[in-house]
């Protein structure tokens, strides 16, 4: 191997591939974050593709992105902008360049860019003679026609042989990054397990990239990124949906129950499905029904008859599911909703991210039927809330719904792979056969659940149904102050939830001038902008809900030791809206979006700035 | 904890009564499908501890309260849907469904079908009277054509589906037809649908003395309803008729009410009924037959063996424990691609 | 006839008639109402059945009732407590007597009071002969035996016969409050209009139980209402449901449209589709669809289709609409939503009012979803409302929940008939045909609102759905800031109606110590218990909301006028939290009571003194 | 405003192409079914401003983006219910629905059996790919059973439902079925849906080159085609094959498939196609004849009349009108119980 030019140390880098929906930028953002999972570094990945399967080849709306972000730092967010852009075509660089850092390097496939594509990405001007590149490091690699040549010569067909142009790339990045080629061969080994001809084909393909990346003079610094330092033990990369499916089979495990999900596929919950209808060996069960009624009420058929059951949809589903939840809220079964909110309202930005569906969880039934809401903050704890919300649903009878988003959902991240004996118990409240005055709906005054007696349990028939239930009894009760009192059982036994989560904590000063106050996907951004903010000394602290109904007990007090609030969120102000109506005495402002992306860390650090100087 | 099952206890029709008034009016021919679900309960075999009744909303879901077991009435429309996930969670419970025509038919349509179309093991009691009756008296996807009710003042005009047509459509197992004035027949019929594996369609024409009284007179009617019904039994041949010399026969691939007796018919003619037969071509035109043209057809008119939603989830379900080696949490999460950090 | 005893003069007197379901109690109801109201009586009415079709006969459970409550000054309420109870039987004793003032009169059937109903009513002694009607006026009439021997003398049978005792307390009660039996009997001939056999039986028990009050000594004071002064024009009695589907046909006619209603039968909603079905004659049409879906999906596509859209339901039927008004806020067509709330969650108490839909309405839709919402607040005013709601929906393109409840669905009271000249006009924002440049997300800066296009017109086709639009092109974009943009469009737009609704009124003093807040079916109990006191000199005043999304915009300004803020409403706190989360500068105090019951005057009357002292 | 309607303008295939890319993937089924149906729209002869294309959601409810008519691209599964409301709304439009296997057999199937039991004039397309296409990759209630999906790991264990079997279910009068590569066949399938009074199904075997990739395969392959589908065209005999040699013939009142000039059988004994028979006895056979015992049925296989929905519904309203003297809202609110006051 011929010897490598300067080596620059980088505490982290952005790379983003974009091409083709075709193009398989995935696979390549894929094995570049396995490879540096490997060699220790921190990471956060995120995908951004077209809400077509396929759309329009070379066009602005076709283009399917993979964006990295590596560290020896930790890492929490994708990144505001790249390091490395990946332009398979001129489309490709259209839609990205302003995502690029000034000075950035970006790797191009000169094969595609001609007159055709120009014109094709809605490019008035060649990009790459019109300045509009300047003070960027471009690199015009012939990618296709040396991948095609390369893979051809393997034995590929031209069409098959297009397709390995990713690993043309892949093999750059590996030189660019000083990374060992072997990983990224055993990455191919693995993924065409079955098909020899394409892992032959696909490695020669790498090389020439690593070679062609060594060869030529564009490329005049390498970078290198050190693993992470104090992260010790076992890690793997997961993504947000993975892991809520993972953390769903985990609590099941651990309340010795089996896992059942009724759902119907809807972008981007699909995976959650997907995932869990893989685990049949752990006795998960998986039901694609016909629609999203039918999902969750077969969800609720299975709670009845003694599973941990749960549904997965995302906001028009949930829409959809209103109905039912206020039966499992009527009938206190436990039932897990996971919903992984995207861009509204009606269908929306259905690949984009959004948190615009909390009210919805909080409100969206007739009648006073609460739930216990919470939601996940990073794709890796998407395990730790869906596990809680599993837990809490068992424990305290009630159904639960979990809020993710598409921005946690897709993105990935390294996580510390928990050990199960470690992860807390799960003790739901099952009634003994043939129990002595059993009664459907007498409670358990620490947390006012009832008990959870199951069909085929001898000497506990019972029925349970939509109408108001008679206190104790379960029977169908038309009794006026019976019902007064059932609403406020059921609302305290949600209320009550808030002595058995953990307090609230804020990250950075107990108190101070701003307090930035985020909920569920959003952590990483802007734990991300307060850190930069406090290192450059101001007053500034973070504190990010997970717990949203019931509210932790502490928040109140949280919020008087901040001279202001500032609530920020993916929607037009939902959160603060809340708060406001739960703990009214604070003036919330508010930092709102709602663009179809996710919190950039640049301009929170421009509003937090902007609030800071008026204190 | 896993469920555990006792000793089957061989229950007795006591052990299915309530305490609970029965809230259906004076005359409703709830009543009546009540006292023979109950009677046949003991026959089927199922511990009383594994028997669950799951309805939708009406007058006839309310069935749940008035049955000592494992009940749960739910929402309008959804008990199919509820009913699958009980029988996709625990297989070995013995699932009925109380549905009426509007449950099933008109919001709950979609999970009909789809219940059916998956052949999960429930047996479906569907008390068609032609009618809404809990919100007193909007027609019903099942009201006859033309027919004034609270919705329609001047007559509907919608069709009305057929249940064993749908069910033929949406490829049941099993259909039969019944009446709620007549205890031994819903007993042989509900004895069958709780035998048979797979959706058991059973429709039970059912009289709603308030909304829509004498709906099914014509059929039902002391005075008529030998003649206008015929009571089908698996390789029996297919006659009717107070006098029993009526029968079906077919003519040029048509099926045809004769006279026996008449035209040199005898018995002989007559179509034997194959409710075992797996093409459904003859059943779907027995589920058809309407007046005066021919008798209507009762009794169980198709039974066939099929595949279980339920069995072949769970075959799965074991063979994926016995192949894989990930047999916990644990092994799942430390396995495919794990980096070890040293920190 | 012979002479009347002494008459008492009676400013008002609530009339509660109970039986068992058969007993014709409501149509006695309806008898009485009437001829009140021909006599020239304000009135309001209740009916209160059990959710069975006919609960076991002479079980509590089984009482069927109507309340009406008469005055010759206005009557806001159906009453809390009864002058005059008419039970049927032991069981609607029992029901009632927690509903009847001191003293009052009650007539019972003593034909029913006998052992074996005490025991199905669940008396463990007889109440007639243990005390506990004492203090009351109670007169024993054989009313059973009486109408039978009469209606078979006139040629019923046994049965039929059974049915006229209905007949027999109508005559009681036209002989007890001096009304002319000439109504009654004009109100059978047109009841019972095609079977002379009926008439001629109705009206012989009608007088049989007249003369039979005439002659027995038990009732020895009559009473008198005096016509309401002041009251002039042409009145008729109607209840909410009614009002509300003639609001929506008044609406359709002064918008040139035709009323299109999809609907799905639901208590307490049924009635609006089954009033809208009669009115063929006016171009209306009423689909009744598979479902709740089925039915506002069919009313969007009317809408597109130029019609005057609306569907009609009831809390679990909105939750399964979310979906589905969604689109509507998208696509931007006028629909009107009524929900006629009923006690929940779930199936809940489906024959109960309730006003716990309040959130539902507001948030129960995935996405940025925001629709105007408002809210009827007496039976008649239904009407208005409806017409409301059809008007701004036409105006504004945009979606409307319109909320009703149980309470004013079934209650009736005197409507004075308005003139349809003069009824505000109704403009919806209609494309010319072959309008050049047409957009179909072009908008009006005044209202914000699109313009309407038809299928079938000329030279507009254009396409809509339910991804987000490109601002004016209305084609499909997953621009960032046009997804922006649009949502704010879609806010502001809503927001915008503030400027074309009243501004908020106050009953009472424009300032002083307690503002009472009320919004929607709560009017009548509020308004009569606030001007009691007011009456006692006590510094009180009432707000009732109609317009809840947005709220009318001296909202602040008028809350800002009192010392202490009361909201009460039958739900846990839901428009107080909306208060708070819009208005969060005041304190707001609740009153909250979910029986599945109205609110009582009195005991409103005690919560107001009780925060009037602590002033 | 009340609607009003140019005189007939006769439209050209150009008048129906959008400038806007479609965007489906290259090779997908889809566009072929697009340029038929643009093909066909001006031979229909409806005003093109009268023509309505409302889908739901999926890949084929793209479809009104693609196609210069008014259109609605609506919620998954509601495109039938929307359908029936613009129709109930102004029965003059002439209103495609679009729609996938999920979202008219899965979500949808409710209201897809509805609109059929009503009859409302419309044209379905259903883009049978038996597959969720937009989704990427799950299986479909008509995915064949035992297929490896994205939620199949180990293969389905439903059976599929036959979109035809459904239709006769719940009483259709017209049901055709066609293939996306064979442009002749969609053009008169088409054109004869677009004829048909009532509801039209007309199911498309579509091919979904990314996720199910060739699933129509043996019927429509190349080389297998003429063998494997018979195209049924009402009033002549049930040939195919590619010697034109094979049939469909009655025996014993059950349908086989046999070879002319074998055992004596000839063109005569074949099974005259009647699509316009009302009893649909044969229909059903037809819809559910499978490979390789049968060869799949294609063309219309029915089309009955029958009374449209939105007809009787303006009759009516016609007859409304005509009949009550109560003319507006001034003539209803003083009819019946009114009260004078003089204050
Ligand atoms: C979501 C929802 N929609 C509507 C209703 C109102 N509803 C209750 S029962 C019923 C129809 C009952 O008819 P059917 O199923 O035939 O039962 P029956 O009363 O005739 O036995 C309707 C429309 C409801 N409870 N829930
Ligand atoms: C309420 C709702 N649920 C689920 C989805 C997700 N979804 C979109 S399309 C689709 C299925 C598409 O399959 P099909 O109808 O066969 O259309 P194809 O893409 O195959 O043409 C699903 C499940 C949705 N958009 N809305
Ligand atoms: S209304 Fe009809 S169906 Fe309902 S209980 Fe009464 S008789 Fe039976
Ligand atoms: S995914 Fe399949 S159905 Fe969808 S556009 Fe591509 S080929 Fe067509
Ligand atoms: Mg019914
Ligand atoms: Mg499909």
């Amino acid at each position: 191997m011929a010897k490598k030019n300067s080596v620059i140390e980088l505490d982290e880098v952005v790379v983003k591939f974009a091409g083709d929906s075709g193009d398989g930028m995935q696979l390549t953002g894929d094995q570049f974050s396995d490879t540096s999972a490997f060699i220790g570094n921190d990471l956060s990945t995120f995908p951004d593709y077209p809400s077509e399967i396929r759309a329009p080849q070379g066009t602005v709306a076709g283009v399917s992105g993979f964006q990295v972000h590596i560290g020896h730092k930790e890492v929490s967010t994708p990144g505001d902008q790249a390091d490395v852009l990946v332009a398979m075509n001129p489309a490709a660089l259209k839609a990205n360049m302003k995502w690029v850092k000034d000075g950035a390097t970006i790797i191009i496939d000169i094969d595609n860019f001609d007159n055709k594509h120009y014109k094709k990405a809605g490019y008035v001007e060649d990009p790459l003679h019109d300045n509009s590149l300047e003070g960027y490091n471009v690199v015009k690699a012939p990618i296709t026609m040396l991948s095609r040549n390369v893979a051809t010569s393997a034995g590929l067909d031209n069409k098959t042989a297009d397709k390995t142009k990713n690993q043309f790339v892949a093999g750059l990045l590996y030189w660019l990054f000083n990374r060992d080629i072997k990983i990224g061969e055993d990455f191919l080994k693995q993924k065409f397990m079955s098909k020899p001809a394409l892992v032959k084909a696909n490695i020669a393909v790498l090389h020439e990239g690593y070679n062609y990346a060594e060869t030529i003079e564009a490329l005049s610094t390498t970078f290198h990124v050190d693993p992470v330092k104090g992260k010790k033990g076992l890690f793997r990369t997961i993504t947000g949906n993975q892991a809520t499916a993972w953390g769903l089979l985990a609590a099941a495990e651990k309340a010795g129950l089996e896992l059942y999900l009724g759902s119907y596929p809807i972008t981007p919950a699909t995976e959650i499905l997907q995932e869990i209808v893989k685990h049949k060996h752990l006795g998960a069960v998986a039901f694609q029904a016909e629609d999203e009624i039918a999902g969750i009420s077969s969800a609720i058929g299975a709670s009845f008859a003694g599973k941990l059951a749960a549904t997965s949809t995302s906001g028009p589903g949930l829409a959809l599911k209103g109905e039912a939840i206020g039966l499992a809220v009527m009938t206190e079964l436990p039932l897990v909703i996971v919903n992984v909110q995207r861009g509204g309202p009606s269908t929306g930005l259905p690949t984009k991210t959004e948190q615009a569906d909390l009210l919805q969880a909080l409100y969206g039934r007739n009648g006073e039927s609460p739930c216990i809401v919470i939601a996940a903050s990073t794709p890796a704890n998407c395990f730790n809330y869906a596990f809680e919300a599993a837990k809490l649903s068992l424990e305290h009878m009630t159904p639960v719904i979990l809020l993710t988003d598409s921005f946690l959902a897709n993105g990935s991240e390294l996580w510390k792979i928990p050990k199960m004996k470690e992860m807390p118990a799960i003790v739901p409240p099952r009634v003994e056969d043939n129990a002595k005055d059993f009664y459907p709906y007498h409670r358990d005054p620490k947390r006012l659940n009832r008990y959870w007696a199951v069909p085929g349990q001898p000497g506990l028939r019972h029925r349970i149904g939509g109408l108001e239930k008679g206190d104790v009894t379960g029977e169908v009760s038309h009794d006026p102050m019976n019902h007064q009192i059932m609403v406020e059982h059921r609302e305290c036994k949600v209320q009550k939830v808030a002595e058995f989560i953990p307090e609230q904590e804020v990250t950075g000063p107990e108190s101070g001038d701003l307090l930035v106050v985020g909920w569920g996907g959003s952590y990483g951004a802007l734990i991300s902008a307060v850190t930069d903010l406090r290192d450059e000394g101001k007053s500034i602290s973070l504190t990010q809900f997970n717990y949203i109904n019931p509210l932790p007990g502490n928040t109140e007090e949280v919020f008087s030791r901040f001279k202001k609030i500032l609530v920020c969120e993916l929607n037009m102000g939902q959160f603060a809206s809340y708060l406001r109506s739960k703990h009214p005495r604070f003036e919330y402002l508010q930092y709102n979006k709602i663009q179809g992306l996710p919190l950039f860390i640049s301009e929170l650090k421009i509003k937090f700035n902007e609030v800071l100087e008026s204190i | 904890m896993a469920t555990k099952f006792e000793p089957l206890s061989i229950a007795t029709k006591e052990d299915f009564k309530l305490g609970a008034p029965v809230k259906w009016c004076a005359g409703c021919g709830g009543h009546s499908v009540l006292s023979s679900v109950i009677n046949v309960l003991p026959e089927t075999g199922a511990p009383k501890e594994n028997i669950v009744f799951v309805s939708g909303i009406g007058c006839s879901s309310r069935f749940p309260y008035y049955i000592n077991t494992y009940g749960f009435h739910s929402m309008h429309g959804r008990a199919m849907a509820i009913a699958s996930g009980i029988k996709a969670a625990n297989p070995s419970l013995s699932v009925w469904i109380v549905t009426g025509d509007g449950d099933s038919m008109a919001i709950g349509g979609n999970h009909f079908i789809h219940i059916i179309r998956r052949n999960i093991n429930v047996n479906i009691l569907l008390f068609n009277n032609k009618i809404y009756g809990l919100t007193k008296g909007q027609y019903s996807p099942t009201t006859p054509k033309g027919s004034i009710t609270k919705t329609s003042p001047e007559g509907t005009i919608e069709n009305a589906f057929k249940p064993g047509e749908l069910t033929m459509g949406a490829q049941g197992t099993f259909y039969a037809r019944t009446v709620d004035s007549d205890p031994k027949m819903m007993r042989e019929v509900f004895a069958a649908a709780a035998a048979h594996k797979g959706t058991s369609v059973v429709e039970i024409l059912q009289n709603c003395v308030i909304f829509a009284n004498q709906v099914h007179k014509e059929i039902t009617g002391k005075d008529v309803r030998k003649d206008n019904q015929i009571y089908l039994k698996h390789g029996e041949p297919m006659i009717f008729g107070k006098e029993r010399n009526r029968g079906l026969m077919m003519k040029c691939s048509k099926m045809e009410a004769v006279t026996i007796g008449e035209n040199g018919i005898t018995e002989d003619d007559l179509i034997v009924h194959n409710a075992y037969d797996v093409d459904d071509t003859n059943h779907y035109r027995l589920v058809r037959m309407e007046l005066p043209e021919f008798p209507v057809a009762m009794g169980v008119i198709r039974a066939v063996d099929s595949t279980v939603f339920e069995s072949e989830l769970y075959n799965q379900v074991q063979k994926a424990k016995k192949e894989s080696k990930i047999k916990n949490m644990d092994d799942l999460m430390h396995s495919g691609n794990v980096f070890e950090s040293k920190g």
